[in-house]
């Protein structure tokens, strides 16, 4: 059964995108939380990254972390899904594991 | 204001994540009743700590973006903004709040300058106290 | 579901509190049981009843312990971590010849067991940290 | 030359601490004046008094304590950053309605204001932090 | 030992520069005593943890190192280390402190086991519960 | 007068080194401290941005700390000079500011 893998950092200032990126299996789901929602800017040099990981794996952000740093959904790398509190709890339920890249 | 000592704060990290960019503001805010000459840097992800339209209902944060724009108030009127770090981030100047000043002569004066990495260097290295964030 | 919950960072510094408050939150609305929520490293600054934020600024001690009381929930602070970070109850307090304690009600110190053994029961365990 | 030093971070958890006592140390060694020692953000952890580190362990608030002692070192809190995270004096405790304060006696509770002076009045400001 | 679980710690960190790593031993010392089936991950900065010859003399830290050579003591005989983790920091498994454990029939067997990026995404994938530091 | 850059992060997980290096004027003098020594080390992806500084900047790390994360002198590129915290005491004495890369 696949993983959630969460990513708290910023992919500008860390490894935590790309190890998670690199290490999550097909079928895996990554949810970008707290600073690392910047990660799934359109135009980001990140973006490439999350757009080449949506071919195998699911990509989500915490959307009040999203708002909080001005961003909006259009913002976003396009197939980049939005979650709130609520489907955090879904998507760790819904995985085997959770995985934190701190 | 000739004794006056430059103070640089500069600021590397992105609000909300870690408390850095608020405390730094609280530093600022209190610096300015100092009468040194204040400027601040944003670079790498502390650029977005200029992000315009930040909404922190939902998150449970005091949304404290608006201070910025009361930095004028302050006699706190240079915020220098690193292009490449905008560029690498997807962003430009448009996407960061307006943030304005007055002078005796004038209203309404843009706070926010993008430089260069180059600029922002000579920027540094002329300030006589840098406080980092 | 069985949820454990793990809390690395201290208040305020950084988010992790904060998120790791909202997903406790809306697991519990959901109907989910939390099964521990487990304070480790700085993570033990949470548990302070000394911290006095700003009025217009959330208090998370608050917020964590009336969350405790409305759930019933089980939070376990460490204790190696707490000694180091001076977080101290009546007990440890007296018996480190310290003068103050300075713990919340809503925690508990206990040990790193606790953790483990959160990792055992729970069905998922969730980690919040830097 | 007159050194003031900024520290941002609490004791153990990061290094910053550790680098800024034996910056400290080794500046007093050599001569120089040591004018402030500033405590913001964690930083201001470093302050309590109730903090037990292993015995095999260093321990850094007495370390600090002792080079206050033995040089006179102005060591000071940030008051609005220990508010946030409950490291109180004896009149803070009062004021606020607290039972219990934690700061150790070789630090005091100031203003954000003593850092800049400390900026001010200082040749070199070293800022040490994560 | 059919209903233990799997229990991966999983360290990214430097040891020193912050207290994880430290920590993070503690619980895998203490986790021991509860006879789960017990992994560690080495991978990004964590792998600095397993270096050789560190000296703490003087910067005041407690040398924890000798801790991991401890670990087959406690029935902890898996320690993955993620190959491109090593090359990107110029390190080779020479750099790394030996490591291993005793097993019923033989002695010394090697615990430090380097993988690549693809096998430790697979064994990360078996775990029931990943603690991450 | 010239700037004393100190960079407290591992260049393998945050830009410190890379904005220090690239904000640090012909000069300025960069040192590594805590986990920021492990840029230093020969043959890593970082070596070559501290050897292409050396053209126009010393560099230097804090020994204790290269000591206590198990690498030796040897281990360092060639041209970076080790300093224990007496000698980082003269390197802020000697510049007119040092700007902490945290």
């Amino acid at each position: 059964m696949s993983t959630l893998h969460t990513v708290n950092k910023s992919p500008f200032d860390g490894t935590s995108l790309s190890s998670a990126l690199g290490l999550a299996l097909p079928g895996d789901a990554v949810l970008l939380i707290e600073d690392g929602v910047v990660g799934a800017r359109k135009g980001s040099s990140a973006a490439k990254a999350i757009e080449a990981s949506l071919a195998s794996c699911k990509v989500y952000v915490l959307g009040p972390d999203v708002a909080a740093r001005g961003m909006k959904a259009e913002d976003l790398v396009s197939g980049v899904e939005s979650v709130d509190y609520a489907g955090f709890v879904d998507l760790a339920a819904n995985h085997a594991r959770t995985q934190s890249w701190l | 204001m000739s004794d006056a000592k430059k103070f640089l704060y500069l600021n590397r990290k992105a609000p909300y994540g870690t408390i850095y960019a608020l405390e730094s503001l609280e530093v600022v805010l209190i610096g300015a009743a100092f009468e040194q000459q204040v400027s601040l840097a944003f670079v790498d992800d502390g650029v977005y700590q200029l992000m315009a339209g930040q909404n922190t209902k939902g998150s449970g944060f005091k949304n404290f973006s608006n201070t910025y724009k009361a930095l004028g108030d302050y006699d706190v009127r240079n915020l220098y903004v690193e292009k490449e770090s905008l560029d690498e981030r997807g962003l430009s100047v448009d996407d960061l709040m307006p943030i304005t000043h007055d002078t005796d002569d004038e209203e309404d004066l843009p706070s926010i300058m993008v430089v260069s990495r180059a600029e922002m260097a000579k920027v540094m290295s002329e300030q006589d106290v840098v406080l980092s964030f | 579901m069985k949820f454990g919950i793990v809390v690395n960072e201290g208040p305020y510094t950084h988010q992790a509190s904060d998120t790791a408050y909202n997903f406790t939150k809306a697991a519990l609305e959901k109907g989910h049981e939390i099964i521990r929520v487990f304070f480790y490293h700085d993570g033990v600054n949470n548990a302070t009843r000394l911290t006095v934020p700003p009025q217009d600024d959330r208090n998370l001690q608050k917020l964590w312990s009336e969350l405790a009381e409305a759930h019933k929930l089980d939070m376990v602070v460490c204790i190696a971590a707490a000694q180091r970070r001076g977080i101290l109850d009546e007990n440890e307090a007296k018996r480190q010849g310290k003068d103050a304690d300075n713990i919340a009600p809503a925690f508990r110190i206990s040990g790193l067991g606790q953790l483990i053994d959160a990792g055992i029961k729970a069905d998922r365990l969730v980690t919040f940290g830097d």
